[in-house]
């Protein structure tokens, strides 16, 4: 276990905030504005594979910015776990700017600078929760996170938008304020230290109740991770852009929630804590029911957006699940799906936008045909659906097999049961949107059969994110890796 | 009557204090206001003199050439000069409020007509 | 002497009260004006005898003569007051007019 | 006998306040009260300072002859003021329309 | 030279013979007043930061006045507490009257003079109140700081005038107390310093009228910071008041109250006995809640944007108070801490509303519409002020709320954690309700180009206050450790 | 000139009020008359044609009718006493306003003479415009006893020479 | 003290308070509390209190009075009778009142006796005063002492508060600093209503040895009750004299508002002057001893006393100059043309 100490986590976090002064400097000019935009996105990548090998070798990053109290510091740790989050993140923020800019262009959206600019912004903080070394860094970018995003989802600026603002920011900020921030209060005052360690900090220093009711805190607080009943946002938040969607949803906002949760499992509360007091099964049940719940909600959805943002709900507390489960096998499962999940599902919101571009449809009884116009499209749209259900060859099988072994290996059948139900309703709510799309007759059809695809901007992207779904099944590296790493890390290798 | 002789006057001083207080509070006139604030000040005033006072003592002007010049100065002749000094700057204080106060008021009077508290918020409406 | 200056001052005092009394029932400002005019000037001659009693009265006539000027400022200038408002009694309270206090 | 000669004065003057006083307060009507007040104020006033001035020349020294100046020239402002001020004052009543009291008599009634 | 020596008093007599000259250049021609004011409150703040310094490097500062000894004369008292105070003061009245100049030219033009004469006044009074170590000379200054208020605010005219008036009684109400308090004091211990009175004290701890002067003297404070069911004339006097007042007045004013309680409370009172021997210590922690929750809600239900301040403010005021009363040490911390930080949250807010102002004419929150549009950068640095006010880490209100929190841990009263973050929300609620509606102006269709909107931001004598501001915000909150072990904690009594 | 005879009267006042005569305060005094004659001669000295002879005669005539009103004031107290402490004091007085013009011209000439009737008994000066006197009397006597004695005595001291004398 | 003078004073005292308060005419209120005024400064002058009672004289009594009687020629002289709504008013008055009350005079029970020579007032601070004034200032006024230079520091900021007070009123009611400076005509030519010939004769007469009684009383500061601030108040006084008496013009044709202002800085000036002029010299603020460097043949003793008198005058510029504007302001309702 080596330490490097590093600016480079820090810098990576910066890099697209510091972006944001010629993004908007050069707001006249789109075409240099993307390329600030993209430039940013390639230092960044850059910056997090270079970490990448010391991470691999078992060694960590770290940074310590700024001690703002005493034991409350800024600082930045560049462990196996951050560094898987933080490569997902880092990619997928390249290939959603491509896309952003064929979905923004395509529909002439306006303020289109405001959005580059925050959507940095937005990256900036999610790499700074990858990297956070303590609890009090990862807040302070979590919120950071919630504020940037608020434009974003109510870009539109209309009654709905405004409407679906006010919801968001509701719970996100008032369950961060109201419940995250109080936690960490206490959690600082029982132990003088934020910092996430291996074994946790919190055991020895209280009682049982309040260990209980710190981790239900905890887990309802970071409601960017959608457990139910704080999931209300994430519906109403498809009024945003489709990229955006794409970010929320596969990328920054519930990855970033259910990555605080994990990082709060194992590094605040630590797992042989959590193990002997048997709270696994109390999140298990928590997490299994929102999957079980969500994927039936998801089913009576016709709007493509609100189907896939249950399905996300559904899908974060898989992750959920899997830490919760405790088990070596369940948590690589779990943080695997944070990969699997996000290549899926941003795959998906991409076809939903490619197709809101091409044909201004958003409703799936709309898209009856759609396939003969649009198939580059409806086969990624296949491809990201198998990956969220767990059909091999797509990678999202790798994370449910490893799922599925951790029940077993916690002996938690019924989790089993879950899982197993869940992609069966998985199946149930995607597959009719692939049936309809191709398997209609000509009369049947709403769209003439003439190939239509949306720009190439918003083509290439998803169609790249299809096919990485796809070569994570045969190779799941680094991602298994560092799973793995992060695990053996925690559960105490 | 010994407690009677030995603290009344800080008892007057309260009664007037209540007076004054009675009148900012209760009173609906702006000037009636201003008095009761006047009254307040001078009761605080009174305290403090009662302070300094000294059975026995003289004021506090040191008697110069007065048939006992540069003697050593007995303490127990002179009552206490500080409450006098401090209680000057309260007066003069009270005088700059009285100023600030009834200019307020005049004004008030000039825009709304009245001096009387609830028609002044009637016609603010 | 001195219990004779105290017992002077005492029955001054008193008679101020008396004064007062014009003073408080009024029933119009002036008349009000008058006594307190009456109880300034008796003010004056208190202060000496106070300034007799701490024997030493040097210190004290200058606060009298001071005194007597400011009580003189204050009747002409309520009296100034009636030569722009020529009323008594202003409308909106009662004031118990007797014979004298009617208006013109 | 400055003591005493002081104790008269004083008398006088207390004496004559007194029936200031008492005028101010039975006089039927303001201005019958503004004589009682301007005239017997200015006389017990006047007389009771005579009466300090002399009480100073116990020990005649210079500082006790420049006090008593004072005390006189006190008196003489009041001497000067007083009238100046029953003027003011009557004049403020005259002004604003008090009409003098009357004796209360049968054909005098038309007011 | 002046010596290093001499800085204690150079903060205050810097703008105090400034303002007479002021006066009488302002009558000269009016012109020279402006900048006039700035050298002025820009040397008292060289003076503050040079007293700062030497603090922090050589410990409490003692200047005798007149130079005679302690209890007999005058003596100023620059400890770690009110040094750091000073430098706020100072520069918040410099940036304040920075940003004046605008408004000051539009509302009142032919009173330039007076206003920044009394601007400076209100500065000299406000550190004088900080600074002097000498209870009666507080009261004086204090005096002085309010008779400019009450003229400030009262040159707002028409409901500023009632507002004044208001503030006038109750505010000498407040001023008298205090001084009763200090006769009380005087009564019994015969002494005016604060350092030998507290000295003097301990063997009256028993007294009724050592009981009576600690409540007169906390009422006192507690009227003029307007802390909760004392705090009926706050709101309409900085709500009326003309824009370049209140941004002067609403920072200031109340903190520096809260920083005489404190004052009263450690260094004259001691912590012991306000502690341990008087009985208000819960009590006064509840009132603090009600003033958080109360100011709060109160805030919730205004339609017009500086009224809305002006309530936050009571709620802040809440804040310090009970993180005072809470009787830990990192209660205390929080308190102190937040008297700077809130002073500047506060600067900025009002900055903005002057902002507002002076390009719409009006406070109402429908004035808000569109800015974000109109002026993305005011609106930037607003919304610096706006999260610090509901926590948002970096900022500085983060870390003085976190401080209180943790007090409130620490001293078991849950009801002012719940009662703080309830806070939060509601300012979350508040200012995004401000956010949506200066973000979405009426005309925006749903796709596409909307009208251009010409940019208009502020004219950079407003704009460059706010931005240094909203830097200054940030700052703070990333530097609050340093400020915490470097000054607060010494100025933290021991044994607590 | 005006403003030297005022610093020499107001310097004397000074010496007076002040009883110190060390070179400090003697010179504080000298300017401190010399600023109050420079602000306010024309005050002390309104009528400016006045020549320095008939100042003079004046002052020493009225010095001389000083007594004389002393005497009156004694007696309208003694008057007034015994009005007041009277039991049936309603039924001795009958109030009355009565007006006449003086022949005294100079001004302050007509205000010693409103003020002396002021002080002698049962009468008061209410106003005094131009000479045109308005008198509150207490009773009918009184008011009949003016102009009379008093205006007599007045015209010898601020009258012109020939009315003085005729 | 003379406890039989104190215990009637205080009784009619309390007699005026509650007269002026309860009086449904403003006018008589305001004479009420004139008297009230006058009472207490009678008190204090029986106390001992020479110097406060002297400042009440000037400033509570006299010029207060006037500026209410000012006040209340410009508003409204009646107070309403209350129609309904205020018996929960007078309720929390009283109730507001009697808890003070009973709160204070629980406080006196601990109080040591009144005028006892042995409280802790009057055996810890002021012996030093007392004795040491002498050796140290040469001012037998052992007030004077204490105000200008033991505490001098607080009187700076009393004149100043003041200063301020002026400045207020004048930037709440004044027109000062406009345009049209320039007095309105009054209708007729001239004023409908003076004061006779008989009172302007008298006050003309009166002012001058008015003024020279203000500056004796500000140059024997030292020596005897009074100094800058009764002096100041005085010759503000005289001029407010000039002011009832003839016309507010004539007065201002004396003393410009823009020169009082000025006269009103340059006061405070001088004394915060004379404080940094020893800040310059090497010596601690307003610490006037150093002084007998730059005065010609004295000693840092006789400096004090020096630096005190100026300190005065300074004072007294201020406060006269302020009386004069707080008058003129509240008198003509900041018209500053006709007035009272």
């Amino acid at each position: 276990m080596e330490t490097v100490v590093s600016i480079k986590p820090l810098l990576a976090s910066l890099v697209s905030l510091v972006a944001v002064i010629p993004i908007v400097l050069s707001g006249k000019r789109p075409n240099l504005r993307e390329g600030w935009t993209f430039l940013a996105g390639l230092i960044k990548l850059g910056l997090v594979v270079s970490m990448l090998p010391v991470v691999l070798a078992g060694g960590t990053v770290q940074y310590t910015l700024w001690e703002v109290l005493p034991g409350l510091a800024i600082a930045f740790k560049a462990d196996a776990m951050g560094m898987l989050f933080a490569l997902i993140a880092a990619t997928l923020w390249l290939v959603t700017s491509a896309y952003s800019i064929g979905y923004m262009r395509g529909l002439h959206e306006h303020s289109q600078t405001r959005y580059f600019s925050f959507f940095a912004v937005a990256l900036s903080a999610t790499i700074g929760v990858a990297f956070a070394a303590n609890l009090f860094t990862l807040y302070l970018f979590y919120e950071m996170l919630s504020l940037a995003t608020y434009p974003l989802v109510t870009h539109h600026q209309d009654g709905e938008a405004r409407a679906s603002g006010r919801k968001y920011l509701t719970f996100i900020l008032g369950t961060s304020i109201g419940l995250v921030l109080p936690a960490m209060l206490i959690v600082y005052s029982l132990t003088g230290t934020l910092d996430f360690t291996a074994a946790g900090i919190l055991s020895g220093t209280t009682t049982k109740t309040v260990i209980v009711v710190l981790l239900l805190m905890f887990v309802f607080g970071f409601a960017k991770a959608g457990i139910m009943p704080m999931h209300g946002w994430l519906p109403a938040a498809m009024v945003a852009p489709t990229p955006v969607s794409a970010l929320l949803h596969a990328v920054a906002v519930v990855k970033v929630g259910v990555f605080s949760i994990f990082r709060i499992l194992t590094g605040i509360f630590g797992v042989d804590l959590l193990r002997t007091l048997g709270l696994g099964e109390t999140l298990c049940v928590i997490a299994s029911i929102t999957i079980l719940a969500a994927s039936l909600i998801a089913l009576s959805q016709d709007g493509l957006k609100r189907r896939l943002a249950f399905s996300t709900i559904g899908q974060l507390s898989y992750i959920v699940l899997g830490a919760a489960l405790l088990s070596p096998k369940g948590m690589v499962g779990g943080l695997l799906h944070i990969a699997m999940h996000a290549f899926g599902k941003i795959t998906l919101f991409f076809c939903a936008g490619a197709i809101f571009v091409a044909t201004g449809k958003k409703n799936i009884s709309e898209m009856v045909g759609i396939g003969k116009r649009m198939p580059v499209t409806m086969i990624a749209f296949l491809i990201g659906s198998m990956s969220v259900i767990g059909i091999p060859p797509t990678g999202g099988f790798i994370s449910k097999w490893h799922l599925l072994l951790g029940t077993l290996e916690a002996d938690q059948l019924p989790m089993l049961v879950v899982l197993l139900s869940s992609s069966l309703l998985n199946a149930a709510y995607f597959l009719p949107v692939f049936y309809r799309a191709f398997f209609c007759t000509a009369e049947e059809s709403l769209f003439p059969a003439k190939i239509e695809e949306a720009p190439a901007w918003c083509v290439a992207p998803l169609v790249l994110t299809a096919l990485i779904s796809v070569g994570l099944f045969f190779n799941p590296q680094p991602f298994l890796r560092l799973a793995e790493m992060a695990v053996q890390f925690c559960v105490g290798g | 009557m010994e407690m009677l002789l030995a603290k009344y006057n800080y008892w007057i001083y309260v009664t007037l204090m209540m007076i004054g207080i009675y009148a900012m509070i209760a009173k609906c006139n702006l000037m009636k206001k201003i008095i009761g604030m006047s009254i307040f000040q001078t009761a605080i005033i009174v305290f403090y003199v009662s302070i300094g006072a000294k059975k026995g003592a003289t004021i506090p002007i040191i008697a110069h050439g007065h048939g006992v010049a540069h003697e050593a100065v007995r303490v127990a002749d002179y009552v206490n000069p500080l409450p006098h000094v401090l209680m000057l700057t309260a007066i003069v204080v009270g005088v700059g409020t009285l100023g600030v106060a009834l200019a307020i008021a005049m004004s008030i009077h000039e825009k709304y007509g009245s001096l009387e508290e609830d028609e002044i918020l009637e016609r603010q409406e | 002497m001195d219990n004779f200056f105290i017992a002077g001052g005492v029955i001054l005092l008193v008679l101020m009260l008396l004064t007062l009394y014009r003073a408080i029932i009024g029933p119009t400002a002036i008349d009000r004006l008058m006594a307190v005019n009456v109880i300034g000037t008796k003010t004056t001659v208190l202060l000496i005898i106070i300034g007799m009693l701490f024997n030493w009265v040097e210190m004290f006539v200058d606060i009298a003569l001071a005194y007597a000027l400011l009580n003189f400022i204050v009747t002409i200038a309520t009296s100034r007051y009636f030569q722009h408002h020529k009323n008594l009694c202003p409308i909106g309270f009662g004031i118990r007019h007797r014979k004298e206090g009617a208006r013109k | 006998m400055i003591d005493i000669i002081v104790m008269i004065l004083f008398g006088i003057g207390l004496f004559s306040f007194f029936s200031t006083t008492v005028g101010i307060l039975r006089f039927p009507d303001f201005y019958s009260r503004m004589h009682a007040a301007g005239k017997g104020d200015v006389f017990s006033s006047v007389v009771m300072l005579l009466g300090l001035v002399i009480y100073h020349f116990h020990h005649p020294s210079l500082d006790g002859v420049l006090v008593a100046i004072k005390i006189l020239m006190i008196s003489l402002f009041i001497f000067l003021a007083s009238p100046t001020a029953t003027h003011a004052i009557i004049s403020a009543g005259f002004n604003s329309g008090v009409v003098p009291w009357a004796k209360p008599k049968p054909e005098e009634d038309k007011q | 030279m002046i010596s290093p020596e001499q800085y204690p008093v150079l903060i205050v007599v810097t703008p105090l013979l400034s303002a007479f000259l002021i006066n009488i250049l302002g009558n000269m021609d009016k012109r020279f007043c402006y900048p006039a004011t700035l050298l002025a409150l820009a040397g008292s703040l060289a003076a503050a930061v040079g007293t700062l310094c030497r603090v922090a490097n050589e410990g409490v500062i003692h200047y005798r006045v007149g130079g005679w000894p302690p209890p007999f004369g005058i003596e100023y008292v620059v400890d770690h507490l009110n040094a750091l105070v000073l430098v706020v003061v100072a520069g918040v009245a410099l940036v304040a009257a920075v940003a004046s100049k605008r408004s000051v030219e539009e509302e009142f033009p032919h009173k330039i003079t007076q206003f920044y004469t009394l601007f400076v006044l209100l500065t000299t009074g406000l550190l004088g109140m900080t600074i002097t170590g000498d209870a009666f000379n507080l009261y004086v200054l204090m005096e002085i700081a309010a008779l400019t208020n009450y003229a400030l605010i009262a040159m707002g005219g028409n409901r500023a005038l009632m507002a004044s008036f208001n503030y006038v009684v109750v505010g000498t109400i407040g001023a008298c107390f205090y001084l009763l308090g200090v006769g009380h004091l005087y009564i019994m211990t015969g002494s005016l310093n604060m350092a030998d009175i507290m000295t003097i004290l301990p063997s009256l701890y028993g007294t009724n009228a050592i009981l009576v002067a600690a409540i007169l003297m906390l009422l006192g404070a507690w009227i003029k910071m307007a802390f909760f069911p004392l705090h009926g004339w706050l709101p309409n006097a900085y709500t009326y008041a003309p824009s370049a007042t209140s941004s002067l007045v609403a920072p200031l004013m109340t903190k520096v109250s809260v920083y005489i309680m404190i004052r009263v409370m450690f260094s004259v009172l001691g912590a012991t006995y306000v502690f341990t021997v008087l009985p208000v210590k819960e009590l006064i922690v509840w009132l603090a809640t009600a003033a958080i929750v109360g100011g709060s809600l109160f805030a919730l239900s205004q339609k017009d944007f500086k009224r809305m301040l002006t309530f936050l403010i009571v709620a802040e005021v809440g804040y310090m108070v009970g993180g005072a009363w809470l009787a830990t040490e990192r209660g205390i911390t929080g308190a102190i801490l937040h008297i700077v930080n809130d002073a500047v949250m506060t600067l900025c807010l009002f900055l903005f509303s002057a902002i507002v102002v002076y390009k719409t004419k009006g406070h109402q929150l429908s004035n808000l519409e569109g800015m974000f549009k109109k002026m993305p950068l005011t609106m930037t640095a607003f919304a610096v002020g706006a999260l610090s006010m509901i926590g948002v880490p970096p900022t500085a209100g983060f870390f003085s709320k976190w401080y209180l929190i943790l007090g409130g841990i620490d001293a078991g009263q849950w009801q002012f954690v719940v009662a703080l973050l309830f806070s939060s929300l509601v300012n979350a609620v508040l200012f995004f309700r401000i956010f949506e509606i200066a973000y979405y102006e009426p005309h925006s269709d749903h796709h596409g180009h909307s009208a251009p909107v010409a940019i208009d931001e502020a004219p950079m004598s407003m704009l460059l206050p706010l931005a240094v501001v909203a830097v200054a915000i940030i700052m703070l909150g990333l530097y609050s450790g340093e400020i915490v072990t470097t000054f607060i904690q010494h100025a933290v009594p021991a044994g607590i | 000139m005006h403003i030297f005879y005022s610093f020499l009267v107001l310097f004397a006042f000074w010496m007076l009020l002040s009883g110190k005569f060390d070179a400090f305060h003697l010179t504080l005094g000298v300017f401190s008359s010399l600023l109050v004659a420079f602000l306010s001669a024309d005050l002390l000295f309104h009528d400016r044609n006045k020549s320095d002879s008939r100042r003079w005669r004046e002052l020493r005539r009225f010095i001389a009718y000083l007594p004389w009103l002393g005497k009156e004031i004694v007696l309208s107290t003694v008057h007034v006493t015994y009005l007041a402490l009277h039991p049936r004091m309603r039924e001795l007085i009958e109030p009355q306003v009565m007006h006449f013009k003086t022949r005294i011209n100079s001004e302050i000439g007509q205000v010693v003479f409103a003020n002396s009737i002021t002080l002698t008994p049962g009468t008061i000066t209410i106003q005094e415009e131009g000479g045109e006197f308005l008198v509150h009397a207490l009773n009918r006597k009184f008011a009949d006893e003016l102009p009379g004695e008093m205006e007599e005595r007045l015209l010898r001291v601020f009258g012109d020479e020939e009315q003085a004398n005729g | 003290m003379i406890w039989q003078f104190d215990l009637l004073i205080l009784a009619l005292g309390v007699l005026c308070a509650l007269a002026s308060i309860s009086l449904k005419d403003l006018l008589s209120a305001a004479i009420v509390f004139g008297a009230y005024s006058f009472l207490m400064c009678l008190l204090w002058t029986e106390m001992g209190a020479v110097d406060v009672a002297f400042t009440e004289a000037a400033v509570g009594a006299g010029v207060s009075t006037v500026f209410f009687l000012a006040a209340v020629y410009h508003t409204n002289r009646a107070v309403k009778p209350r129609r309904r709504g205020r018996l929960l008013h007078k309720l929390v008055g009283l109730v507001t009142a009697a808890c003070i009350g009973l709160l204070l005079l629980s406080a006196t029970a601990d109080f040591p006796t009144w005028a006892d020579p042995n409280s802790p007032a009057s055996v810890y601070l002021s012996p030093f005063y007392i004795t040491e004034t002498i050796p140290q200032t040469a001012v037998p006024n052992i007030v004077t002492a204490v105000l200008a230079d033991f505490r001098g520091f607080d009187t700076m900021f009393e004149t100043s508060v003041i200063f301020v007070a002026g400045l207020a009123v004048l930037a709440i009611l004044g027109s000062y600093g406009r345009r049209q400076r320039d007095y309105e005509p009054s209708p007729t030519g001239q004023d409908a209503a003076h004061q006779s010939s008989i009172v302007q004769t008298a006050c003309r007469v009166f002012v001058p040895f008015m003024q020279l009684f203000a500056l004796y009383v500000v140059a024997h500061g030292h020596h005897s009750p009074g100094g800058g601030f009764q002096g100041g108040v005085i010759l503000g006084a005289s001029f407010i004299l000039v002011a009832i008496s003839y016309d507010l013009r004539v007065m201002q044709r004396r003393l410009r508002e823009r020169l009082a202002m000025l006269f009103a800085g340059l006061g405070v000036l001088i004394y915060a002057g004379i404080g940094a002029l020893c800040l310059v010299l090497g010596a601690n603020f307003l610490d006037y001893s150093i002084l007998h460097t730059i005065l010609p043949a004295t000693s840092p003793i006789m400096a004090r006393s020096h630096g005190m008198l100026g300190v005065e005058i300074g004072v007294a510029f201020t406060v006269m100059a302020i009386m004069v504007i707080i008058y003129v302001n509240v008198a003509s309702h900041g018209k500053s043309d006709r007035g009272l």
